[in-house]
């Protein structure tokens, strides 16, 4: 109802492609920007920052990452904790071995050497397909995993065996590190989301994304028109693999400050995983939602019940929120298999048809 | 969109010829030494009863499968067997019997994407969205929207093909074909599963192409009648062997092709 | 109140075309939805496409005072070689493009066409099977190539061709030769030749010259301040003059932007797109509008059915009145603020209406919900009255002074007259030159002192000064007094109540009006229901003395409202009567459009018809009926009449009005 | 040139000079493996008749375990004094509970998403897994227990063998796991074969009509095949239970097994056996003989990289035909 289309016309492909079309929804993503990169750090407690916004971004920026690959590409994957883990050390030696570069140039470089690896993982694809393939992409979480154990050279032989991340800076400014404060931690990962998740939309709104999508729906249909299935599948690895892995050097550097092996296991992989489908298979902003939905959840279980005043044990509330955490994604998949996203769809199509109700 | 590149090949040669070729799968016999060609710019069509190894001799011609004896020769330049990148490239499209569009997808982005082959801007412009990339991309879809003109598909742009009736689909992947600006168009009963008014649409459509960019045709039909009105020339395949080949007339003479379509043993 | 018409102003089409480059080359003159877009052209790139196609069609050795013609639904380079035609001083004459073959060969023979102009193969078709009789169509010229490729080109051209040719030309010369050929023309030449789809008889060819169409088009734009920033969608057949005008002639003279829709099938998601400020269209149009409105929103969720019904309710109390500037209490508005929110706004978008000030209904008479309905949502919707004679505009509605049943004062500079006979006649810059080769048809309608014959009867409102259609001039009849009487006109008033499904209207020759009536039986059969009225048929019901009550209510009213209408007030209805029988098509006293054959019944129903007038109580009647599955029976009864009183004329007869 | 030695000699060197350590190796290689086939049967079984991959095969097989365990304790002390009868009380309860589980899964999970793509279905599983995992913890705390073997009558301790010149010491568990395995296998093959709810198990794998043809509706299917595939769990449950300990590590052990299912396929019963064994003693043979090469631990991926190498030679798996794809 709020949607007046009316006068909007579009006098250029460019402009009728674009991003957001309808002007409502250009108005509705600035007031969001404005309120994610003013308002949240001026008003926000280190909590909300620390605990809820910068995990929630990072986990979208994984969930992007995933959702290229199994929403976009139809390549179910079981293994993104261990690209997220490459991210991480990866990150952690080349910050250690040239420590004068800036640490967020590797950050970013970080994702590369996921993607290289993610690409080597996704070879088997050229022969296996489904839960075959997914069951394969088990072997790089396994592998992976019992690298970052077994592989000492990884941490710079620490006595801890995990990352420690050092103090950097940034225009002298702390941005890794503990004495980095959340805004500034925070800002950065906004940035850092916001942009690779712009690049996303650019990438599946073009050729590429269309040759995914195209090999997800009918990759038979796709070969025939000169596709190149390997090629293509393994472009999916690739840019899903960097966005993981660097999902994963921020999770290390810009939230936890530290961390080990296990922090990557298979868990890590299905909680993504999760975040994907509740959110919506190929949608970038089912990945927002979807991550929200599952990472804040549980934060929710937790405070709601001690600021009612009857604060539950907190095991008893961990094995709780698993509980509720598992029925939820049941009942999702039952409401609505194709996720929040499809849910907004829905929602914003009424809204623009009122009061037709078609 | 353009008049496809002949190739140095001016109508009325021939544009691609199978000879001898032969599929098995296992022991089963799915085509045995059959030999044909289409000349460049007809309309050929293969007819022949069920299970005759039609829709096996396109998956031969565009290289989905790779038969076991037999020379393919397209554009002057002879196989063993196509590849389907390489017969893609080489300009050979097809549409598929039940259709095999990409349903999730709308009908725009079904044909943007049959456009992958011709765009090659780099992934670094393609992650901007921006410079060439776009340029490129701005480009392409003025393409495809003549061809949506063309088909007459304007209202269903954005709809995803999923929802769309079948006859639609059907126009909707014969779009998606034509994208490609194929030299040979490989149709698999372009009018199965359509009420008679569809099957008219189609047919002109069919005729269009073929008039309008001088594409070369073949296409399975079983509607005996759409084959004669739309054929150049026939050729009759029955139990993986080629029994008959010529003009719809001479064809529908001959007395093989009445006892296979009579269901007579040989 | 005079139009700046009298003011000194550009006087040809291709020279208001020149200004509008010059003034605002740069602003958007055209777009066509095409190829997913708005493809638009600026007022700049017009005269580049016209110039070239001008130069192209005198190549084709196109000369002064030949005939073009233009087929085919709204495209830009349509409109176009109407320009170009009049640019080198030839004449453009329109053709309906959905007219059958021998239709067209009639009238491109009649009009002497040298050179059509059409849209796509469908119509180069027609004009080759009808070529032969056309000896003097020299070039036929389509826009759209699709299937044409292998037809012989002799006499065939492409739009883009004809171009060509003209760009070959020696840019300067034929610069220079187009210049002169367009200062050549002047305001008093030939400027368009429309036919007149022929209800009865052939099409006549109304011939209109510069001079007419620029002056009445530019007092429109003055009667509703229309300006270069006006959007408006071209979707009615070229041929008929009111698109002509409305998107070729003002667009012309106010340089507003004219948009050519996709295909017919998308023309209301590309008015959403577009949002035009300035609208026309006949009844049907908005009629079709809301009842897809209505079937929607009966699949809407029950709670947004009552929202959409009750802020419905609040529009029909509130909303005109808020559209009128009249005064209102502040609960009202404020229901009226929210209802725009939730429903009136958002419906608006989805008619494209959101952004119109200005919306006309004309060509037949709307009917007064639909009316008020669009009234009630805020949109600007009036009446008009006009004529193809009459370039359109004789009279419209003023902003502010509407009413769903007038058709508004006299335009700028148009006199209105109203003769004894009770047609109306009219007289302005923009009458007609007369009809093309039929001087006699000419002399029957247009007087030498320059008035022009309606046909249609009408009448002064003497309460608004508004004219009011009563009828088709012929149909109209007298009473044996001599007071005019309009049955028609009567019929609908009546047929406004919802209880009253037909009327018969009896008086012409007689002494008095008196009228049979046929009753809803859905809406007096629920009425029934409500008031516990038991009846077993509907003859029953039809003849049940609350029924009749009821009625009488109704003629009652309707008899006060004649008696306001100075010449309507002598023939109030006297006596009526309600029918037995559902008047059915199948028995012939319907046409198949549902019209009342009114002859046809009077003399079925003779002795109903007798008794109205020997005073007689009641009447037995018995009617021979054919059943659904065509057996042929009697319905026999016996039929009530009941006298009414009439009310003293409120005013005394109008005078005719003029106003001018 | 001395890797290379040490990968394609040195090995095969080792297990000749001591034949009885191979044995011994092989010995555990087979235990794990049946058991590893029995996870992947509870898979394969379910996967045939309603076409979902079941994430939650591993932590039924825990949630039995618990169950079994918990409920065990809960009967010890409210009353039932003798362990054994207090053990198969457990026992039969807890089998109540698996039917109900199978039963529940079928009306809340796969009656709504019948229908929906296979990703939708396996998310359903993977929300299942998270909810018992939850409600697992949550009844019976988090902390690992001893499996209550003896009260089971499962046999202890070790026979030792004398042979090859060394010896080959067999636990007595293992050989029971092993022949209940191996009956629990034979009693599926025989009810599949034989039975009539067997036949139509097999039917629905081919097609839900032909199910219906038998006269079973789906429902009544569906929760047969969770049902059974629940106690297949129970009974792995059972016996790593007493190989270890009863913990949610436990569930780890079901994604060991998956590599078995790209071996043998997700549909073929005989493939998941015998994939199993190969995956069971293949992981075992390399960690002993060639895992001090890359340090330990090797047997978490070793499995998948045997599965996949395997794969890329025989696309279909062990028992699968050759796919011709149609357009």
């Amino acid at each position: 109802m709020f949607y007046r289309e009316a006068g909007q016309f579009k006098t250029s492909y460019a402009s009728d492609e674009a991003v957001f079309p309808i002007r409502q929804d250009k108005i509705g993503i600035i007031v969001i920007l404005l309120v994610a990169f003013v308002a949240i750090p001026l008003f926000g407690n280190g909590f909300l920052l620390q605990a809820v916004m910068i995990p929630f971004l990072i986990y979208t920026l994984a969930t992007i990452g995933l959702n290229l690959l199994t929403g976009y590409t139809g390549l179910l994957s079981l293994g993104t904790g261990a690209f997220m883990g490459v991210g991480a050390y990866a990150c952690y030696k080349l910050a250690t071995v040239f420590p004068e570069v800036n640490i967020l140039v590797w950050i970013l470089a970080s994702g590369f050497v996921a993607a290289a690896v993610g690409v080597f993982f996704g070879l088997p694809s050229l022969r296996i397909k489904g839960f075959y393939l997914a069951i394969a992409t088990l072997a790089a979480q396994f592998f992976l995993q019992w690298c970052f154990v077994r592989i000492p050279w990884l941490v710079n032989y620490n006595i801890s065996n995990a990352i420690e991340v050092p103090t950097r800076t940034l225009f002298g400014i702390a941005v890794v590190g503990p004495t980095a404060s959340p805004q500034v931690r925070y800002l950065i990962v906004l940035t850092i989301v916001v942009v690779m998740t712009w690049i996303a939309s650019n990438i599946v709104r073009g050729r590429i994304g269309r040759m995914w999508m195209a090999v997800r729906d009918m990759d038979i249909a796709a070969e025939l028109m000169g596709i190149r299935l390997l090629p293509t599948k393994l472009l999916a690895f690739a840019v899903s693999s960097f966005y993981c892995g660097v999902a994963g050097a921020m999770m290390v550097f810009l939230w936890y400050g530290g961390a080990e092996a296990d922090t990557f296991n298979i868990n890590q992989s299905f909680f993504v995983l999760s975040m994907v489908i509740i959110g919506g298979l190929g949608s970038l902003l089912g990945s927002y939602l979807g991550a929200a939905l599952i990472f804040i959840l549980p934060i929710l279980l937790r405070l709601v019940p001690a600021e009612l005043g009857m604060p539950l044990h907190p095991a008893t509330a961990e094995h709780l929120s698993f509980i509720i955490v598992g029925a939820l994604i049941i009942l999702f998949l039952i409401v609505e298999p194709h996720g929040l996203a499809r849910l907004w769809q829905l929602a914003k199509q009424k809204l623009r048809v009122w009061p037709y109700p078609y | 969109m353009r008049a496809p590149s002949g190739a140095g090949i001016a109508a009325g040669d021939v544009l691609l010829a199978v000879e001898g070729v032969s599929l098995a799968f296992g022991g089963v016999k799915a085509i045995t030494g059959v030999s044909f060609d289409i000349r460049k710019g007809e309309i050929r069509a293969i007819i022949g009863p069920n299970g005759a190894g039609k829709t096996s001799m396109l998956n031969v011609i565009n290289g989905f499968y790779h038969p076991q004896a037999g020379r393919i020769t397209f554009k002057g330049t002879t196989r063993k067997a196509m590849r389907p990148h390489a017969a893609a490239a080489g300009g050979i499209a097809r549409t598929f019997q039940n259709v095999a569009l990409f349903k999730s997808m709308t009908t725009l982005d079904n044909i943007m994407a049959a456009r992958a082959l011709k765009m090659h801007k780099s992934f670094f412009w393609q992650i901007f969205r921006y410079g060439p990339a776009l340029r490129e991309e701005v480009e392409h879809r003025k393409t495809v929207e003549e061809i949506i003109d063309f088909l007459e598909i304007e209202h269903i742009r954005r709809i995803p093909v999923g929802k769309l009736p079948y006859g639609l689909q059907k126009r909707v992947e014969l779009g998606r074909a034509l994208a490609m600006e194929p030299d040979l168009l490989l149709l698999d009963e372009p009018m199965a599963g359509m009420n008679l008014e569809e099957k008219e649409d189609m047919s002109r459509f069919v005729i269009d192409v073929n008039n309008q960019y001088g594409t070369t045709i073949a296409l399975i039909e079983h509607d005996m009648g759409v084959v004669m009105d739309l054929s150049d020339r026939v050729v009759v395949l029955d139990h993986g062997c080629k029994i008959a080949d010529g003009t719809p007339n001479e064809v529908k003479k001959d007395q093989a092709v009445i006892d296979a379509y009579l269901g007579i043993a040989h | 109140m005079r139009g700046e018409a009298t003011t000194t102003y550009t006087d040809t089409f291709p020279k208001l075309l020149l200004m509008n480059a010059a003034q605002r080359g740069h602003r958007p003159a055209m777009r066509e939805k095409d190829l997913g877009i708005w493809q638009a052209w600026t007022w700049e790139q017009v005269l580049d496409e016209v110039r070239a196609f001008a130069l192209g069609l005198k190549e084709l050795g196109l000369a002064r005072d030949d005939k073009v013609a233009i087929v085919g639904n709204n495209r830009p380079r349509l409109y176009w070689s109407m320009c170009a035609a009049q640019s080198v001083g030839a004449v453009p004459v329109p053709v309906y493009q959905d007219s059958v073959a021998d239709e067209m060969a009639y009238v491109l023979a009649h009009a002497g066409v040298k050179i059509a102009v059409v849209e796509n193969q469908e119509q180069v078709d027609k004009l080759l099977s009808i070529s032969e009789r056309l000896p003097e169509l020299a070039y036929i010229i389509y826009d759209e190539a699709r299937g044409l490729r292998d037809y012989d080109h002799t006499r065939l051209k492409s739009f883009a061709d004809v171009q060509k040719i003209g760009r070959a030309l020696d840019p300067r010369s034929s610069a220079l030769w187009w210049q002169d050929s367009i200062s050549k023309g002047k305001g008093a030449d030939l400027c368009v030749i429309l036919y007149t789809s022929g209800t009865t008889g052939r099409p006549k060819g109304v011939m209109l010259t510069y001079d007419n169409v620029i002056r009445s088009s530019r007092n429109a734009n003055a009667y509703d301040k229309l300006d270069e920033n006006e959007e408006v969608i071209a979707y009615l057949p070229m041929a008929w003059v009111g698109d002509h005008i409305f998107s070729y002639a003002q667009s012309y003279c106010s340089g507003y932007c004219v948009n050519c829709p996709e295909t017919p099938e998308t023309i209301i998601e590309d008015r959403r797109e577009i949002g035009t400020t300035y609208a026309f269209a006949p009844p049907r149009i908005y009629e079709n509008l809301l009842t897809l409105t209505m079937v929607r929103m009966e699949d809407a969720s029950a709670i947004k059915r009552k929202v959409f019904h009750y802020f419905m309710r609040v529009a029909r109390r509130w909303g005109e009145k808020i559209l009128n500037k009249e005064r209102v209490p502040l609960y009202a508005r404020f229901l009226y603020w929210l209802g725009n929110i939730v429903v009136y706004a958002p419906l608006k978008n989805r008619y494209g209406f959101s952004r119109v000030r200005v919306a006309y209904t004309a060509g037949e008479a709307i009917g007064p919900e639909i009316f008020r309905y669009y009234r009630a949502l805020g949109i600007n919707l009036k009446q008009l009255y006009g004529q193809t004679e009459a370039s359109v505009y004789v009279t419209a509605q003023p902003d502010g002074e509407i009413f769903a049943d007038s058709v508004g004062k006299p335009n700028y500079e148009v006199e209105v007259k109203i003769d004894d006979k009770g047609e109306v006649l009219y007289r302005s810059p923009g009458v007609f030159t007369g009809y093309y080769k039929d001087p006699d048809k000419t002399a029957e309608t247009k007087t030498p002192d320059g008035w022009v014959r309606s046909g249609d009867a009408g009448f002064f409102d003497p309460k608004s000064g508004h004219l009011k259609i009563i009828d088709r001039a012929k149909d109209v009849g007298r009473l044996k007094d001599g007071t005019l009487f309009a049955p028609k006109y009567i019929e609908n008033k009546l047929k406004f109540y919802p209880n009253i499904r037909e009327a018969v209207a009896l008086g012409d020759k007689r002494d008095f009006v008196s009228v049979m009536l046929n009753i809803d039986p859905v809406a007096v059969g629920s009425w029934a229901e409500r008031n516990n009225v038991t009846f077993g048929s509907y003859q029953e019901l039809a003849a049940h003395p609350k029924v009749y009550d009821m009625l009488a209510a109704h003629v009652d009213e309707v008899n006060r409202s004649l008696s306001e209408e100075g010449p309507m007030a002598g023939a109030q209805i006297r006596r009526f009567l309600i029918l037995h029988k559902e008047l059915d098509a199948d028995d012939g006293e319907l046409t198949r459009t549902m019209k009342v054959r009114r002859g046809f019944i009077v003399e079925r129903y003779g002795p109903l018809a007798a008794g109205l007038y020997d005073g007689s109580k009641e009447v037995d009647a018995s009617t021979e009926v054919t059943f659904e599955d065509g057996r042929k029976g009697a319905i026999s009864g016996r039929v009530k009449i009941r006298d009414m009183r009439v009310y003293p004329s409120a005013t005394a007869q109008a005078p005719v009005g003029k106003a001018a | 040139m001395s890797l290379l030695y040490k990968i394609f000699f040195t090995p095969f060197v080792q297990m000749a000079a001591a034949p009885d350590l191979l044995v011994q190796t092989l010995w555990e290689g087979l235990v794990a493996g049946v058991l590893y086939a029995l996870i992947a049967l509870g898979f394969v079984l379910i996967f045939k008749a309603s076409g979902v991959f079941n994430f939650a095969q591993g932590i039924m097989v825990v949630f039995g375990a618990l169950t079994l365990v918990g409920l065990y304790d809960l009967l010890t002390q409210y009353g039932l004094s003798i362990p054994a009868v207090a053990a198969f009380v457990a026992l039969g309860l807890t089998i109540a509970v698996m039917f109900l589980l199978a039963f529940g899964v079928e009306l809340m999970i796969l009656r709504p998403l019948v229908n929906q793509p296979d990703i939708i279905l396996f998310m359903a599983t993977f929300g299942l897994t998270y909810f018992l995992i939850g409600l697992g913890e949550l009844v019976f705390g988090g902390n690992p227990k001893i499996m209550i073997s003896e009260q089971l009558y499962l046999p202890r301790g070790a026979v030792d063998l004398k042979m090859l010149g060394g010896f080959v010491s067999l636990q007595k568990i293992d050989i029971a796991a092993a022949i209940i395995a191996s009956i629990m296998v034979a009693g599926l093959a025989v009810f599949f074969s034989k039975t009539r709810i067997g036949r139509a198990l097999r039917a629905v794998a081919d097609s839900h009509k032909a199910a219906l043809a038998v006269g079973i509706s789906l429902e009544q299917i569906w929760v047969i095949v969770w049902f059974t595939s629940g106690l297949v769990a129970l009974v792995t449950g059972i016996m790593w239970g007493a190989r270890s300990e009863v913990s949610f590590a436990l569930q780890i052990i079901a994604l060991r097994a998956l590599p078995v299912l790209i071996l043998g396929g997700f549909t073929s019963i005989p493939g998941a056996i015998v994939g199993g064994l190969i995956i069971g003693i293949g992981e075992k043979l390399g960690e002993f003989y060639w895992g001090p090469l890359l340090g330990s631990g090797i047997e978490s991926w070793l499995a998948y990289f045997i599965a996949l190498a395997f794969l890329l030679f025989r696309p279909q798996g062990l028992f699968g035909e050759k796919i011709i794809e149609r357009v």
